[in-house]
């Protein structure tokens, strides 16, 4: 896994159930595999002072993004005994119902999936340069910041 | 010496991307003072610096020619 | 929640990754949502003693199983504010690479959804009578041990 | 009195589903013994009985008419 081969995490428009679906399915030829963990961001509809989100429109800093998601890659098999991991992360228009986050871990039992998944998300969300928009209805916005 | 500014997120909306002009500004630390002088709605917002695409997590030289991106806080996921 | 309405949560063969990718779409309606956790059972090719797993035949007491999954799930409900729960486990033959098991879980924000997550999997292993005989390449078979 | 016996997972492969008579068990403890008189390969199991759909935590009355199941650990998931 050491090699520097910096992997693209970044989608154009929201993260597709299909998409999911097939990520999933190409896991059956991975019969090492006994366990997967899967989270997924979701838009929400906040209510802001009466208005609510229609959208989010993130961007990046891409190259630091996906450098610092390789870094955090590393850290997380070194941690972990994963068989594989993957990550998606929306760019542009994201509205709310859709899907703007997915990360998929897989280990031969249980736990090591899960406790990954989890920490992936906490590290991208604190460490990667995203940053969403969010629009409301009325094409006001303002902008995310998480919690 | 010529730097390139490059913003992010709300930043966005007060600083363009440019190309400046600065003469005896050596560090991150003289630039960040540089910055919030002349852009004074920084200095409410947390923000970060990227030198040459590294997160300056402290006082780093900088050289001609460097870009340096202002980033608000990571919004993600 | 509370009613006593219980859910059935058996599915014939093995979760299919295109029934998954269905029940994800269907949450784009509910707004409110912000994460989603996914864990899915994969059945493992494990060799024991020079063989190797060809499938899992999952039988159960349906009737405990599902009375105790409604336990589960009451508790989990009481304990995390989720927005919504979705549990399928396989019955039969569950063939090596395939599917058995299924838990979404999902909320406004991200920690309550993979913490119930993770606990729904932990008590469904311990609690619900559910065996998975291990049938070899060779049809010889094992009983499954959770360990 | 009649109980009906029904066995799960590997417990299946030496005790078949069938209808008992049996006279002197009034509770799970004795029907516990009785069973592993009769099909002592249970022995070295750890297993438990459900009555009437009921997982049995601690020694409880059995009536005519029961059905007692007979689980080895489980293993779904």
């Amino acid at each position: 896994m050491s090699e520097k081969k910096i992997k693209n995490i970044f989608v154009k428009g929201p993260i597709e159930p299909a998409f999911i679906a097939d990520s999933i399915a190409k896991h059956s030829s991975k019969t090492a595999i006994g366990g997967h963990s899967i989270f997924m961001g979701q838009v929400r509809k906040d209510e802001i002072d009466g208005k609510f989100v229609a959208a989010i429109e993130y961007t990046a800093y891409e190259e630091i993004a996906l450098d610092k998601m390789h870094q955090i890659r590393e850290d997380i098999f070194e941690k972990y005994p994963l068989h594989c991991m993957h990550i998606y992360h929306s760019l542009g228009t994201v509205k709310t119902g859709e899907i703007c986050l997915f990360v998929f871990t897989s280990s031969a039992h249980r736990k090591p999936a899960i406790a990954a998944c989890d920490e992936v998300v906490d590290r991208l969300k604190a460490e990667l340069p995203i940053w969403g928009k969010e629009i409301f209805e009325d094409k006001t916005h303002q902008w995310k910041e998480n919690s | 010496m010529e730097i390139e500014i490059i913003s992010f997120g709300q930043i966005t909306e007060f600083i363009n991307n440019q190309k400046i002009e600065v003469d005896g500004i050596t560090d991150t630390d003289a630039f960040k003072q540089y910055l919030e002088d002349r852009f004074p709605a920084l200095k409410g917002l947390k923000y970060k610096l990227a030198l040459n695409k590294n997160i300056v997590q402290q006082n780093t030289e900088i050289t001609n020619q460097a870009t340096i991106a202002i980033m608000p806080p990571f919004s993600g996921g």
